[in-house]
Formats: C-alpha cells, structure tokens, sequence
C-alpha cells in the first residue's frame, strides 16, 4: 500500500522530470529540442496513469498540514498534468514560430528551455491543487505565476510577446501584492494562516464577545483583498484588463497553458479559500453578492467584447473570461446552509475538465493552422474544410463544444453550474448566463462559418504530424464521450449524493 | 407495443444523415436514395405505432442523474404524439419523394438530403421526448437543420440572411422558452412531462409565477410557430428550396410550437390569465397575416403568410383550451398546406422559378394535374364545406364562439379574408390567358413529384371527415373535440362560417377573375361595371390602410427594432467594450485600482 | 499616546497606496517595478505588526508570520530578478522603458 | 519601542516612500526606496523582529537595490522626459490611492482589536525558532520555493543571455 506521502511522488517525479530535462538539455549537441517535449509528454503521461492508482490522503503531518490530497485536489492535479501535456503537443507544432523570434545561431537552439518550464509549471499548478495553507498557496502560485512571466516573453524578438511580458509582469505583480496583503489581514483577524484551522476558530472569533465581534469588515475587506488576487488570476471582471492583451501577445501554448491550467488552479485556490468563510452566517451573504456581481460582470464583458474580434486567439482571449464568469456563477450560487460546497465543485471541476478539452483543442489546431497561413485571423480559417477536413472538424468539435451544444463536454458543464444557480432561484445570473451563451453562439459560429462556408485564400493542405492528429481525435472523443457520458467524470468529484439538496419549491403563496 | 419501434423511428434519420454527411456526400444518388429509404421506412413504422397500443412501462434510459434533476433521454407514446409522428413522417415521406425531382438538378443534393434527415431525426425528437429539456434540445436542433435547409442556396446572399434572420428571431423566443423551463424546474423538481403533470397539481404554485411559467414557455411557440411579434422570419424563409417550405414551413416545424403547447396543455388550463393572452396573440396573428396575405404577389409568400394565419388559429384554440380542437387543425392544415406548397413548387418548377403570380395565368389548362390537386388544397383552406379544412376550422370558431366573441369575430373574419386571398392566387394563377411567355409553358411533372400532390389531395379532403379524423386523433384528443361540438352554437357556427367562405370568395372572384394586374394597387379603373369600383373603391380604402399600416409595423416595429435592434445592440454593446481594453498598461492598472476600491466598498463597507 | 495595532496598519496601508500610486503614476517601467516592491513591503511590515500583536501562549510572537514574512521577501526577490530580466529584453528590444510605447496590443 | 521612536520611522518610511513616486530620476528613486526599507527594517525591529528586519536590511538594502541600481546603469536610464503633463492620470491615481486609504481608515475604525496596545513580550529568541520551524514543519514551502528559485534562475538567464551558443 501507498505510503500516506504517496501522492506528493506525483510532484517529486514531475519536478525531478523538470531537472533532468534540464540536465540532459545542457549537455545534448544539435539544435533540435523537439525531444525533451516528447519525452516531457511520454513522462508526464506515466504520471497522469499513475494519479489513478494513488489513494487520496488527507494530509501531510495534520498538526502542521500544508497539503491535502483529497480526491478534489487529486482532480485537479489530472487537470494540471493533462494540460501540460497537450501544451507540450502544442509547442512542438509552434516550434518553428518560435525559432524565429528567439536569437540563435543553429536554428532550434534556445527553444530548450521553452519545454522544461512547464513542466516546473505544472509541479506548481498540481501544488496549488493541493496546498491547504496560505503559505504554500503563496509559493506555489508565484512558483506558476513566475515561470509565466517567463514564458509569455520568451519570444524575445517578438515585439508582441515582450509587451505580453511586461504587461502581465506589471499587472501580475501588482495582484501579488494584494494577495500578500490580504494573507497578512487573514493572518492578523485569525492568527492563523492554515485553511482548517481558519474554518475552526472563525465562528468563535466571530460570535458574541469573540475577538472579532463588530469588526467583520475587517474580515471582510481581507477577503476581498483576496477575492482580488484571485480574481485576476481568473480573470474575472473588472480585474480581468491584462487577459486579452497578454494572451495575444503570449507564444500560442504558453497562452493555452495560461488559459486552462492557471485558470484552474486559480478556481481551486478560490473554492479552497471560499470554503473557509462562506458558512458563515454574518459573513456568506456579502461575500456571495459580491460573487454575483462579478459573475456577471464577467459573463457580459468576456461575451460581448469577443463579438466584434476578428483575431481568433484574442477571441478565445475574451471567450476565456466568459468561461471564468460560468464558473464564478457556480461559486455565486454556493448555498451557506448547505455546509458543503461539494455541488460548487463538482460544477467546477467538471467544467473546468470540458472546458481544458475543447480549450486545448481548439488552441492545438490553431497552432497547427497559423503555422501554414502565418497568422491567426479569423479570415486565415477561411475554408479550413478544403484544406484540411480533419483540422476543421476538430475545430468544429471545439467550437461547438465551447458554446455549449447539448451531447458536449461543455454543454454537460454549463447545464451543472447553471444548476446551481437553479437551485439557489438565482434567476438573474441565470438569465444573463443565457443571453451570454446566446451571445457566444454567434461569435464561435463565427469560426465555423468561416471554415466550412468561405472559400479558402491558399489551397495548400495544411499538414499536421502524427502525434498532433491523435491529439486532436482524443480530445474530439473525449469531448463527446464527457458529453454523453458525464457520470465517468462526475464519480472522480466529491458529490452530494450522501448529502442530497433538494430543490427548494418555489417560495411563494 | 414493442419499446424498440420509437427508437427506430428516432434514430433511423440520424443515422442516415450521418451515413450521408460522412461517406455519401460525393455519390447524390446514393444519398438520395438512402434518404428517401429512410422516410419510407419511418412512416410504415410510425403506422405500426399508431396500430400497436401504449407502452406498459417509460420508454427511456438515463442520462443525467443529480441530486436535484434526473434528465432521462425518454421517448412518450401517447395518442398525441401517434397523430404527430404521423404527419410528420408522413408529409416527410412525400416531401423527400418530391425533392428527388424538385433538387434533381441541384450541384449538392448529397448535402440537401443529409439535412433534411437531419431535420426529420430533430423534429421527431421533439415529437417523442417525454421530458422538457430534450425537448428543448432538439427544439434547437430543428433550428439548425433549418438554418441548414433555409440557407441551402447559401451562396445567394438574400438566402443567408434569411437563414440569420430565422435563427436570431427563434433565439429570443427560446430565451424565454429556456427560462420557463428553469422556472418549472426549479418549482417542481422535474422536468418529465408525466411526472410533472402529476405533482403541479400538489404544489400550490401561486397563480402570478404558474402565469410567468406559462407564458415563458409560450414564448418558445411564439418563436418557432411564427406568431406576433416573432413572425419575421417566415416570410422571408421562403428564399430556401420550395419542398423545405412545405417540410419544414407548413406541416412540422411551425406546428412544433402548438404541438408543445399542446403537450403542456395540462399546464396552460392552471392559468387562465396565460390562456386569454394566448388566445389572443393567436387570433391576432391570424388576422394580421391574412391582411398581409392579400397584398403579396410571390405565391410563396401569400402562401406563407397563409401558414402565419392557420397557425394562429391553432394557437388561440390552445388558449381557448381546445387543445384537441388545435390538434386536429394542425393535422389536416399539414396535409393540405404541405399539398399547396408543393403544388406551388410545381408551378416554380415547370416556369423555371419564376414566383410572381401575375406572371402566370391559364395554368389550369397545361398543368391539368397541378390544378385539379391544387384546387383540393384551396378549397381545404379556405373552408370549403365537406373538405378537412372545414371541420377543423369550424371547431376551433366553435371554441371561440363559446368561449369570448370577440375572438369569434376576428376568426371569421379571418376565415373571409383566407377565401378572399386565397381566391385571387387561385384565379390570377390558374385562370384567364398566361401573362408571360413561361407560363404558356407550364407543365405537369414526372409521377414522384404528381403522385405525392395526389397522395395529399386525396387526405386533404379526407383527413377531416369526422370518422376518419376522429380515428386518426385517438380516443383522447377526439372526446375533447366532441365537447365541443356539444357545447352548443354548432349550427350558428357553421353557417357564419359557410357565408363567409362564399363572400370572400366571391369579392375575389370578382375582383380578380377579368384582372391584369391587382386592381387594388391602382386607381379605380375605367370600369363598364359600376359595382366594381365601389368594390375597388370600398376595399382598397380600408384594407390598403391596413395592410399597409401591418406592413409598417411589421417592417419597422417589429422586424427592425426587435430583431435587428436586439442583436444590434448586442454588438454594439461588445464593441465600445472592447474599446476599454486601449492597450495602455497604466489605464489597466488605473481599471483594476477601480475596481479594486468600488469591490471593497461593496464587500465590506456597505 | 502609546502607539497601538492600528497605527502600524495605517502607516502599513498608507505606504501600501503609496506604492499603489505610484504603479499609476509614474511612467518608466522600472519606477513602476520599484513601486511594486514598496507594496510588498507595506504588507510585511502589516504581517509583522500581526506578528508581534498575536502573542502566543508562551509570550512569543507568532513565527508563523514570520515565516510568511521570509518566504515573501524571498518570492519579491526572485520575481524581481526575473522582471528586471524582462525589462532588459524590453529595452534591448525597443530602446524603451517607458509604459505608453508598449501598447501595439489592444482592443 | 518608544512611541517617538514609531513616529520619526513611520514617517520617515513614508516621506522616502512618496520620494520614489516624485523623483524623476530612476536613481534617485530607487535611493528613496532604500533609505524608505532601512525605516522599514527599523520598524521591525521595534516589533521585535530582529532576525526579519536583518533580512530585510540584506535582501532588499542589499540584493535588490544593487540589482536596481545596476540596471539602471546599465541601460542608461536619464530622467523621464517632461511629456506632457496628465492631469487626468494624476487625477485617477489620486482618485484610487485616496479611495483605498479612505476605505482603510473606515475599516480600521471598526476594528476595535487594533485599538489596543501591545502586550509585553517575553524574551526573543526569533532565528532558532524560525530556523527550527522553517526546517522541520514548514519544509515544504521552503522546497518549493527552492524550486521557484530555480525556475526564476533559468527564466534570467533565457531572457538575458544575448546569443544562444
């Protein structure tokens, strides 16, 4: 049997994967780097088997527990190691985009260490996933968000990609300063920085005569400080300004890797940190209004604004705030009388799930496409369908899957969160996620027009390598066998089936 | 009954058309056979359905399964979705025969009928869902595949933004469609048809959110069954091949909203406030249509606008709770509507696609066939006494005329308007001398495209004879119906109705049988005859006011502001959004600062 | 007057928007950069004002905070050595510092 | 710490932390910024931090001004240039800066806990037991950020080398 440190070997071995890479990166003749990618994605795929067979653990050293291996956190480790993977797919098509923009005298040298950040990102994601304690969220989060600056400018003669750095190293390091700030007042109100134990003596704090009574604002405004550091690191509106900018700057996969895996490990972060003060009598309601606001807030900005765009990565920029606005309507629609916030993760993770397949699909056939039209226009997609039917019905997939049609992965997700909101008779988030899918319609349809319906501007097939096509038909299969069959991926998330929230009936007459 | 007929039933169109889109694209033939196949197939096994009895036990396997909703993916077989899975495979297997002649010539037929499959595999999932959300999901799937059919001839532009049009103007009505089924659902904890029929009861809903619900809910039909103020789009639908308007614009897809509506009546009679607005916008919409019906010239959109009128019948008899009443329209208006549009696809066919009918004339004589059936279906319409039209019609007047008078009022009128415009296409196409060189031309076509016309001829004279209609609607639906005939003004009814099939018909008769061009759009002529210029004079002050008045609305009010206005406004919205993120990392920070200081306020200091 | 929690905090969050405005205000990346070290700070010295001000049972400071303090100063130095890299291959790049010349993406 | 003593710091930690803002000259700025975290580490150390403000003095006083001033050099950074004065940015910044302070002083009203004064302290012995803990419970963190270390060490030298081999 596992030892109790068992799933902590899934980091070790990613990070000793990283240093290897590295090792063997500085010592290897010849220019082509292509290698470390496939032998990231062989490794990182062992890994991603081998999460299967590690049993979940709640903790490290419970008096000091810093990191928990819950079957949540185990998810979202799969979600981390997935990403990478695909992203490391991705790179390999980039490669010689990238070659291009990076000073070099061989042609491929230099793209070295462009494949083993990753994987140190994704020891940092899957510690997000777990960490329990402000201290290793700190960490891990500037571990990921570190090794992002790097990456998003890593295309040093690319004017677009150092403005991506810069913007997003300002910005970011601006959130970070509002994330410390915030750990300080939770420290400073709690006197503790672990998660459990925050949860433990904040009722008694709070209650008459407790240290804290007739100072929540204070309580308040650290959350939110909170609230504000992790909202930009899901980009949830109006904290969301750097996302269009830096994704269109950003290399293709560092933006997909962006997209997905800090995105997730952001929600985790949020449902970990919600989860502390949302059963709170004196604390849930403010905290879930505010929520509501910058649900909506989100949903209207990241749908609308991608309707006018005609650049697709930018438009996946803006679809990727209304992504994150459907999932903060989840955490919106958390109920405090519940004492479990299972139905909020079970929405998330499944989400977050469909929405890595289709995103990272939709992002690898990009690569593939703006490779051979040299730009990734919509109008660059023009008649996809002639040059490369197999591209273009991955596209398809994703594109469909992204709006939400039913027997996706991504119509299963949004059909869950907006559950939530159901439940709770949350009508309004509900009503401005439906105009927004509306909205969504129009723009992702946008890109299947454009393949299936324009004729072509070059008609020189564009070719993808193997590893790419079967990429691309795992994620079409698994975008619909999640959309059909949903309960494989739901039984992996903790459920309220021991627990079941029965629909309030309406509450009038 | 055997469990495995439904899924047959559903499942063999989508197959097909995922044979067709995936291997048969490049071989038409083949595609076309394979689909015309499969429509047979679905209506000999539709008839079986209807022979066999109820199933004992749901027919359904589950798909989602949370605490707070179970979607199963569920097939209904009850007498109301025997009848519609009848007329639907059935003018289906007539529509797909004729399109093999009509699309013969067509560069990608291959594709045309892989949608059409489409299209029917979406409709029968409306038809035989036992639960509302896939309901809902296939009530979006026939929007596609009818985005798809309408926009066939994509590469005319007046066709793409037909197909824009259709699919905008459903999405509003589906937005509340969407919320009154959330709103169901989150009062009733089901979302099921049987289950929900069988708690709603219990709930002790307040009547103010039963009225919401239903009204929502109804929003659905107002889209996809064409009624005011989202009638827009289908009049313009008519850019797509002419057998897909008579599929998809005359016998199903426009009926789908009284067939749901119908499904839920259950629903509808807990609110009679949602009733008497329901009754309303019907008959309203019947009277709107059918003034604007009188002033068209394309034979496809009089033809449309004619569906528009028909279909409001059926809704106002959904809202005067005669749901077998609107049931029994719906079934023969598709027979006989389904039988006009292809006969007028014939007249386009024969003179080469010529639509305007002041461009035909004398087609009695060369088109004997066309004719005779074409005769059958008008006659059905306007309510010739002794065709299916008539007992139908007459049914849903009765509910009106026991019910509120004035809704009586405006379908009689209605009913004379239907003859009179009905009489003017009939006689400028079909009567007097060929006014140009193509309609001296015309000719009846090959077997597969006059068999079907005679086929529905023959139904649409039938269909409504109370033995066999009554048969046909199943016990339920046909005891509803005998209610109301028992309820009293059955003979009042009938002849009001019979007077003003022979008036409108005979103000047409007159004013059109001698006509060269429309005698209302000009100037009283110099006329021998005295009488007709009062006639001229009398009608076009009044009904020119008002169809042009409806025409105003209709092209301003409701079509640009709603439609154009909404999605514009969307857009406009997301591009002066867009204009916030100007690129200045400053102004970010500045953005993000404000938003930092107004989350705080919220948070912690309101 | 004795000096209690609050007035760390204060000069704490004063010097926290202090940094804040400077991020806004000023023009050269680099300033900007300095600017986001003073905010960091501000927080440190709010921790350690915590830190003193939740004793332990045993009359000592909480380390705990401490700790975080370390880890902080750590991170900060860390995340500046790789932002002055970027500025660097900015500056290579486009001869440039300054915030209103990068701003080719937009919209 | 004796009162007068927080005061002469807190404000002098704030009047060289408005001087970073005001200077033009990147050098000066960053002056400031040093002189502003010596009061800084001075503050700790009238919390009894003195293993932290030690840090404070090494690490920020040290590393990282030498690292900005030498960049500075470097790239031969002059003043910014007098461009055109923006009213409408100062007004913002200002906006924003005084908002959150407004928002701060609100909070810390109600924050009743603060208003007391410290307790006394017992004897401090704060490197062993933060070294202790930082080696036995807090290792974790303390890995990983050996990683983050690592990855920004890697991430300098692929940004900053001129020509790669």
């Amino acid at each position: 049997m596992p030892a109790p440190l068992a799933p902590l070997t899934l980091e070790i071995v990613v990070l000793l994967l990283g240093i290897v890479l590295l090792g063997f990166e500085s010592f290897s003749k010849g220019g082509d780097r292509g290698w470390m990618a496939r032998w990231s994605v062989a490794i990182l795929s062992v890994v991603f088997a081998w999460s299967f067979f590690t049993t979940g653990d709640t903790g490290v050293d419970p008096s000091h527990a810093f990191y928990c291996a819950d079957p949540l956190a185990l998810f979202f480790k799969r979600i981390a190691l997935l990403t990478t993977i695909i992203v490391m797919v991705i790179s390999l098509e980039f490669r010689p985009v990238l070659e291009k923009f990076i000073p070099g005298i061989q042609p491929g040298s230099g793209t070295g260490e462009f494949f083993a950040l990753p994987v140190f990102t994704c020891a940092g994601l899957m510690f997000m996933a777990s960490a329990v304690d402000f201290l290793l969220i700190f960490v891990a989060l500037e571990l990921v968000t570190i090794s992002f600056y790097v990456l998003v400018a890593y295309m040093r003669r690319q004017n677009a990609s150092l403005e991506a750095g810069v913007k997003y190293l300002i910005l970011g390091a601006l959130s970070t300063g509002f994330l410390v700030y915030g750990i300080t007042w939770i420290f400073g109100l709690t006197g503790e920085t672990n998660l459990a134990r925050i949860t433990q003596v904040l009722p008694s704090l709070l209650a008459e005569g407790g240290r804290l009574h007739g100072s929540e604002s204070a309580l308040l405004f650290a959350l939110m400080l909170l609230l504000i550091a992790l909202g930009f690191k899901v980009a949830a509106a109006p904290l969301q300004f750097w996302v269009p900018d830096v994704y269109q700057g950003a290399p293709t996969p560092v933006t997909a890797f962006l997209s997905v895996g800090s995105k997730a490990a952001g929600f985790i972060v949020l449902a970990r940190v919600l989860q502390t003060v949302v059963f709170l009598p004196s604390i849930a309601p403010k905290v879930l209004s505010v929520l509501g606001l910058l649900a909506v807030l989100t949903l209207l900005y990241g749908n609308l604004a991608a309707l006018p765009q005609d650049n697709l990565k930018r438009m996946l920029a803006y679809s990727s705030i209304g992504h994150a606005g459907y999932l903060l309507v989840a955490f919106a629609s958390i109920d405090p009388a519940a004492g479990n916030l299972y139905r909020t993760q079970t929405a998330i993770g499944f989400y977050l799930f469909g929405y890595l397949l289709m995103t990272l699909l939709s992002f690898l056939v990009m690569t593939v496409v703006s490779r051979h039209s040299r730009g990734d226009d919509i109008v660059h997609f023009n008649g996809l369908s002639k040059r490369s039917p197999f591209l273009a019905f991955g596209m398809l997939i994703a594109m469909l899957s992204l709006a939400g049609i039913p027997f996706t992965a991504g119509f299963y997700g949004k059909l869950l969160v907006f559950s939530t909101a159901i439940a709770r008779q949350n009508f309004l988030l509900v009503s401005v996620g439906i105009i927004t899918v509306a909205a969504g319609f129009y723009f992702y349809l946008k890109v299947v027009s454009a393949m299936y319906w324009k004729e072509p501007t070059e008609d020189q097939p564009v070719t993808a390598s193997g590893l790419t096509k079967f990429t691309v038909a795992a994620l079409c299969t698994a975008i619909f066998y999640f959309g059909i069959f949903p309960q494989s991926l739901l039984s992996m998330l903790p459920s309220d089936k021991a627990a079941p929230v029965a629909v309030s009936p309406a509450p009038h007459k | 009954m055997d469990p495995h007929l439904p899924w047959f039933v559903l499942l063999n169109p989508l197959l097909t058309a995922a044979l067709i889109h995936l291997a048969l694209r490049r071989a038409p033939a083949a595609a076309t056979g394979l689909s015309v196949l499969s429509a047979v197939l679905g209506l000999i096994t539709a008839i079986g359905i209807w022979f066999s009895g109820t199933p004992s036990a749901p027919i359904e396997i589950s798909w989602i399964q949370l605490a707070s909703l179970r979607i199963p993916i569920g097939l209904l077989v009850d007498p109301l979705s025997k009848v519609m899975l009848l007329v639907v495979t059935g003018v289906g297997a007539l529509v797909h025969i004729y399109s093999t002649v009509y699309m013969a010539k067509d560069e990608s037929k291959g594709r045309f009928f892989g949608n059409l499959s489409l299209f029917m595999f979406s409709m029968l999932g409306i038809v035989l869902a036992n639960n509302f959300a896939m309901m809902f999901i296939f009530w979006e799937l026939v929007g596609v595949s009818s985005y798809l059919l309408i926009g066939h001839w994509f590469t005319r532009d007046s066709a793409a933004a037909a197909a824009n049009k259709a699919f905008l103007t459903n999405r509003i009505g589906d937005f509340g469609f969407m919320l009154g089924i959330l709103l169901l659902w989150s009062a009733s904890g089901t979302v099921v048809f049987p289950e929900l029929a069988a708690k709603i009861g219990s709930l002790n809903l307040s009547a103010g959110f039963l009225t919401a619900a239903v009204l929502l809910v109804f929003c659905g039909a107002v889209g996809k069954s064409a009624q005011l103020p989202l009638h827009v789009w289908l009049p313009d639908a008519m850019e797509g091949p002419t057998p897909v308007s008579a599929l998809i614009h005359a016998a199903t897809m426009v009926a789908a909203g009284v067939y749901m509506l119908a499904r839920i009546s259950f629903l509808i009679t807990l609110s009679p406030a949602a009733q008497s607005v329901i009754a309303w916008i019907g008959i309203l919409t019947a009277v709107f249509a059918a003034l604007l019906a009188t002033q068209q010239d394309d034979i496809k959109r009089i033809l449309a606008y004619s569906t528009l009128s028909q279909l409001g019948y059926m809704v106002s008899a959904i809202g005067l709770a005669a749901p077998g009443a609107a049931m029994f329209h719906l079934f023969t208006h598709a027979f006989f509507k389904a039988l006009l549009f292809l006969g007028a696809g014939a007249i386009i066919h024969a003179l080469h696609h010529e639509q305007n009918i002041w461009k035909m004339g004398g087609l009695a004589k060369s088109m004997r066939l066309t004719f005779l059936t074409f005769a059958l279906g008008y006659l059905a319409l306007i309510g010739c006494p002794g065709l299916s039209g008539f007992f139908s019609k007459d049914l849903i007047l009765l509910a009106a005329w026991q019910q509120s008078k004035p809704v009586f009022a405006l379908g009689l009128f209605t009913a004379l308007l239907t003859a009179f415009y009905m009489t003017r296409l009939f006689v400028v196409v079909f009567l007097g001398q060929p006014r140009s060189a193509a309609a001296e031309h015309g000719h009846d076509g090959p077997v597969a495209m006059t068999a079907p016309l005679t086929l529905l001829a023959l139904l649409s004279v039938v269909a409504g004879w109370p033995f066999i209609g009554h048969t046909l609607m199943g016990h339920d639906l046909a005891e509803g119906l005998h209610k109301i005939h028992a309820g009293g003004g059955a003979e009042t009814v009938m002849s009001l109705a019979t007077a003003a099939f022979f008036v409108g018909g005979a103000i047409a008769l007159a004013l059109y049988s001698k006509a060269k061009r429309d005698p209302l759009r000009i100037a009283p002529l110099q006329n021998k005859f005295y009488i007709d210029e009062i006639y001229a004079a009398f009608i076009s002050a009044t009904q020119d006011l008002l169809a042009s008045v409806s025409n105003w609305i209709d092209r301003w009010i409701l079509d640009g502001m709603l439609v154009r206005g909404l999605s514009g406004a969307t857009w406009g919205t997301g591009f002066l959004l867009r204009f916030l993120q100007f690129g200045n990392l400053q102004a970010y920070a500045f953005l993000f600062g404000l938003g930092v200081v107004v989350l705080i306020y919220l948070m912690a200091l309101r | 007057m004795s000096v209690t929690l609050n007035h760390y905090l204060l000069a704490s969050g004063l010097l926290f928007a202090i940094g804040f405005s400077g991020v806004l205000l000023r023009r050269n990346i680099l300033t900007i950069f300095m600017c986001l070290e003073l905010m960091l700070n501000a927080a440190n010295l709010s921790l350690v004002a915590f830190s003193r001000f939740n004793l332990g049972p045993d009359g000592l400071p909480n380390y705990n905070a401490q700790i975080l303090v370390f880890f902080i100063i750590t991170v900060a130095a860390a995340e500046v050595a790789v932002g002055l890299a970027i500025i660097v291959a900015l500056y290579r790049a486009r001869q440039t510092t300054h915030v209103e010349d990068i701003n080719s993406l937009k919209f | 710490m004796s009162p007068l003593l927080f005061w002469i710091f807190a404000a002098l930690m704030l009047v060289f932390g408005i001087g970073v803002i005001i200077n033009r000259n990147p050098v000066a700025s960053a002056l400031s910024l040093v002189a502003s975290f010596l009061c800084l580490a001075a503050l700790f150390v009238g919390l009894n931090a003195y293993f932290i403000a030690v840090i404070q003095v090494l690490v920020y006083a040290g590393a990282v001004m030498v690292l900005f001033l030498f960049i500075i050099m470097l790239l031969d950074l002059r003043e910014e240039q007098r461009r055109r004065f923006n009213l409408l940015a100062v007004a913002g910044g200002a906006l924003v800066s005084l908002g959150f302070v407004a928002e701060l002083v609100l909070v810390l009203r109600k924050f009743t806990l603060g208003q007391k004064p410290f307790a006394p302290i017992a004897q401090v012995d704060d490197v062993r037991q933060i070294g202790m803990t930082l080696f036995s419970t807090h290792n974790l963190p303390l890995q990983v950020t050996g990683v983050l270390i690592l990855v920004a060490t890697i991430g300098v030298v692929v940004l900053s080398k001129r020509d790669l081999k």
